[in-house]
């Protein structure tokens, strides 16, 4: 028995590790540093119905423990990532995820309209919370009648699971998720970023070309614990966690508190092979902490 | 293609103002890397690695230099690793500058930081028999680092802002004295390369581009710049960092 | 003429550098590291109309980059700070900020009643943004009605200038801020802790007592610089920044982002010196950078 | 009075498992502190200091030595620090054991890394000629440390909870052989405490507690323990870290 499968609607993953969106695009250059078989998924770059060129350059910014930023949702519309990347990814044995984003709930149908008709795509990843485009995105994230709404046009659209993704910039990340359940959702994937500014003291100006980018990293791991413990107890579907994770003790705090799997996002910019070096580190993790399989840890610090 | 390596820290130097020389010993990367390609460095404690350009290589000795500028808190980190110590890199990353065959005169143009790149692209030139023409820009004097080793590729231009060395101005205002050419070669801060690729508008030219970077590799899109292809936008960390003058807009 | 010199309501500030609320305690410990006149001025720890022992331990979890912390406002009770901190504060040439917090409107005011009596105290501080407490603190904090109704009566209650310290966690931070001016408050502190968890891996729940806590420290800089830079654009009472200072630079950011004045937290538990280091290196800091007083730095970055 | 001082590591060595000994130089802090108070050391890159108790000091050589054990990132960090290098502390933290004149037996009983304290104390004790009886539990034979010296102060039990050296079980097991003795000093982890403060209730003693500090000093809030005086609590890090047994609520 694999002690590190995980199930979740519509994946079958053989572990849950897996790069978070925006932090691998579509796999062809991670998979000159390893084998993409050995992770549990793929998430996929946004895709919008167009293509996008995004925001002015510089899009990132260092911070203590962190980085920001505003890429603005570049990619190369969902016909091209359909046509040319998701083939390459389908050559990998593993799980592909598509993370979608819209400036409207037609663009969020259209496209997910579109990836269920490819064979190759396991699950749809809305991405309702990107701080860094003028509109859709975010507002989508911070109202949960427009969440709930854009989740059920797109379950109607498809017949892939749909995992929600969290934006953390709101008080109650709670109601969101019940709205989203309640509205069809099979899963939640959280946290997004959380909207950051660094001023560069030379130019006296804000340092990103969009001013505002979303903060990631190893910073925001406590907020993303957080959440993902609260929202944990009052839904029923599975969490996908991201949010600084670094190593597969990192992990391990996520599954604990309520993730089923786990995403990497920013420390892949550091060390490519970071996701690999989890997948193999994460068994031994799990022993030492007293767990036999991943299952077990799943939502440990949430029962009582 | 790129990998992830240890370098050994073999010498530091400091060869001008703020200004590190880095010699790193690593038979991979010494052997397989071009001129105007670059090292991703990673610094403990840094979420994001560090680009430095590789300005010079012994395959003989294995080795590789880097010249760096301390600016901020990661190149004063780098700057204060003692010879020795292991640092990890990506590399070789990036595309390097494209040689002509046929070309029998190069005009290389480096501004600050952007200098480094040149010589190791003016050394292979060299090495080909190419006639070498340099010319370097600083902001002041004690800014000045490598012009003997210039001058041993070929004539060498040192131009000053403030005309402390060399001539005074920029190094545009030098090209009325530099006479013919086949191909121009230029690294410099974004206003530099504005000014040049304006000037030589016509000539055949590479250029390599500075952008903040994330993964390095080409997944992020952090580093794109505007180019007149019909993708329109390339990656500075995978397409470049050097290009065709005429390719991209600045 | 004094190059470092702010004036705010209430307060006529020799530099713009204070220890943050909660973070230096009544100021007795650090009198005994340096003169505490060399402050612009002191935030008091938190006042509450009775003396609270505040939550279990541990109360604090170290993170990347920052902390959390559930401390639960644990002070002797108003009449307590009264009598015996305020008068050993007065003894320096600074400005002494009351901190506020409250389960009740009406505590709120009855707090600010007693400070208001005291002619020791130059400002009110209204902590409507604790995370770490079971009622009230937040609540005021994330609903703009309930801000401004606090803010105005404890305007009524009392004359001294009242800064409303504001909570990072909430979508729109500027809503919050334009509610409370307009319910007459004299400044803004911003921001407070964003609320946070760590799961302890040995036991396999939350690390503190609380479970959940404030994160500070450099972690959260970059949301606390975004926030001031939303804020400036849409109030015109001066605002107190704070959230991961540790250097001049920092402070500097702070400035351009449009603080008028910085506080220091979590800083100084590391560096019991480090409002005093600030503070003399911050004119070097300035010259660096341009600018000859703090003042001529204030907002640089949102004028464009 | 506590102050920022630097102390230049002398020596370092692991004497149990995964156990350091660091002897430390400065005047100030060699002087001044006394058995049972702490060192607040700074960590490069930390958020916050961690406490380590003054395990012995010398006056005439000017050095204080520390004992800890490595079971975290910040632990781990100062353990790799190599002699030469100075470190950032905040000491002498805290108030020390307090010594009756008129004792004639006293008790130590020490659990894993809360022996460390006891160690200064005991000699301290010794010194002014009283018997010292001590109680060193351990885990396992593999973190057992300082019983030569404990031998030395007097009659030392060793109790392993495995077993595995001395006696098998905890420091509670032996009480029945120790007979009499004026005041007992503890240290050790919370159940180990609750136990012994139970099971010598009435006992005159003193305690060692620890609890997570934020800024060591007494100005946080964050080290707080419940405390039978109308205050209602006792702060670790400035009332303690030792306290009269009959003092605190555990
Ligand atoms: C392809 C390439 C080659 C380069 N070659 C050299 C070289 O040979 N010698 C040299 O001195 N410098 C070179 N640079 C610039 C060098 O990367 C920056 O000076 C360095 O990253 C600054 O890091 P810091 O931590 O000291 O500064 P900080 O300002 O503290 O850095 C903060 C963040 O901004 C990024 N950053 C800051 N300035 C730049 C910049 N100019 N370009 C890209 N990222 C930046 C950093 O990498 C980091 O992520 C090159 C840049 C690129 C893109
Ligand atoms: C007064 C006092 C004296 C101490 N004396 C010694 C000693 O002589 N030898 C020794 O080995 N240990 C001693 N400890 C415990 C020691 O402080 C911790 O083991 C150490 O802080 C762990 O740091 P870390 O970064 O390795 O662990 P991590 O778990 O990574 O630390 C994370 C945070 O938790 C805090 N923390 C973790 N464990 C403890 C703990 N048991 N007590 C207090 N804070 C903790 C750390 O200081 C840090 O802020 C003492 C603690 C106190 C309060
Ligand atoms: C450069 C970059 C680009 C990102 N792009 C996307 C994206 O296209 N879609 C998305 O849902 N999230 C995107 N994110 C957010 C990440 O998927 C992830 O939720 C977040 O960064 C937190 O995880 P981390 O701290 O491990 O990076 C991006 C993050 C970064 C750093
Ligand atoms: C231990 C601790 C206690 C705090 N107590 C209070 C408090 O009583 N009242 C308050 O308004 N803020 C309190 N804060 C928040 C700080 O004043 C400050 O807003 C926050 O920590 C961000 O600044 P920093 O990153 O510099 O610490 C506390 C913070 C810490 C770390
Ligand atoms: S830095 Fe990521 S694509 Fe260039
Ligand atoms: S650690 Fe701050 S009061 Fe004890």
């Amino acid at each position: 028995m694999n002690k590190l499968a995980v199930n979740l609607p519509g994946l079958h993953l053989k572990n849950p590790i897996m790069p978070a969106s925006g932090c691998f695009g579509f796999g062809r250059e991670y998979s000159e540093f390893y084998d993409l078989s050995k992770l549990g998924a793929i998430m996929m770059k946004a895709a919008t119905a167009e293509m996008r060129f995004g925001n002015g350059t510089p899009r990132v910014a260092e911070t203590t423990a962190g980085m920001l930023n505003a890429i603005g949702l570049q990619n190369p519309g969902v016909k091209e990532i359909i046509e040319n990347e998701v083939p390459f990814l389908a050559n990998f044995d593993t799980n592909i995820i598509a993370n979608i984003a819209g400036s409207t709930i037609e663009e969020y149908e259209m496209v997910a309209k579109m990836f269920n008709e490819t064979n190759d795509v396991h699950a749809l990843e809305l991405n309702i919370s990107c701080p860094n485009v003028k509109e859709g995105g975010i507002q989508f994230g911070t109202d949960p009648k427009m969440a709930a709404k854009v989740t059920s046009v797109v379950k109607e659209a498809s017949n892939l699971p749909v995992y929600v993704k969290l934006s953390p910039n709101v008080p109650d990340i709670t109601r969101m998720a019940k709205a989203v359940e309640e509205a069809g959702a099979d899963g939640l994937s959280m946290i997004n970023t959380l909207t950051g500014m660094q001023i560069d003291l030379r130019s006296k100006r804000p340092l990103l070309a969009n001013k505002t980018g979303g903060l990631s990293g190893p910073a925001i791991k406590p907020v993303a614990i957080r959440m993902i413990y609260e929202v944990k107890q009052h839904v029923s579907i599975p969490i996908i966690g991201m949010g600084g994770v670094n190593t597969a003790e990192d992990v391990l705090e996520f599954l604990l508190a309520g993730a089923s799997a786990v995403a990497v996002g920013t420390a892949n910019f550091a060390n490519p092979f970071v996701c690999s070096e989890i997948i193999d580190e994460l068994p031994e993790t799990l022993k030492k902490y007293g767990f036999d399989t991943a299952l077990d840890a799943v939502g440990k610090a949430v029962m009582e | 293609m790129i990998t992830k390596e240890n370098m050994r820290i073999l010498a530091k130097s400091m060869i001008a103002l703020d200004t590190i020389e880095m010699v790193l010993e690593n038979k991979y990367i010494s052997q397989t890397a071009l001129p105007g390609q670059f090292l991703h460095i990673f610094l403990e404690g840094k979420t994001l690695r560090r680009p430095i350009s590789i300005a010079d290589i012994d395959k003989e000795m294995g080795t590789v230099t880097i010249l760096f500028k301390v600016v901020g808190s990661g190149t004063k980190q780098l700057a204060s690793y003692e010879p020795g110590r292991e640092i990890d890199v990506l590399g070789p990353s990036g595309n390097g500058f494209q040689i002509t065959e046929e070309d029998s005169t190069v005009l290389l143009i480096g501004g600050g930081i952007g200098v480094p790149p040149m010589y190791y692209l003016g050394k292979t030139l060299a090495k080909q028999n190419k006639k070498v023409i340099s010319i370097l820009g600083f902001q002041t004097k004690a800014n000045v680092f490598y012009e003997e080793k210039f001058n041993q590729l070929g004539y060498t231009f040192i131009v000053t802002n403030d005309g402390s060395y060399g001539e005074k101005g920029f190094v545009t205002d030098v090209f009325h004295k530099v006479g013919d050419f086949d191909r121009y070669y230029s690294c410099g801060p974004l206003p530099m390369l504005k000014t040049v690729t304006n000037e030589l508008n016509g000539k055949p030219g590479f250029i390599s581009l500075e952008e903040r970077m994330g993964c390095g590799v080409g997944a992020c899109f952090a580093c794109v710049i505007p180019s007149k292809d019909d993708k329109g936008y390339k990656k500075i960390c995978s397409d470049g960092p050097v290009f065709d003058a005429r390719e991209v807009s600045l």
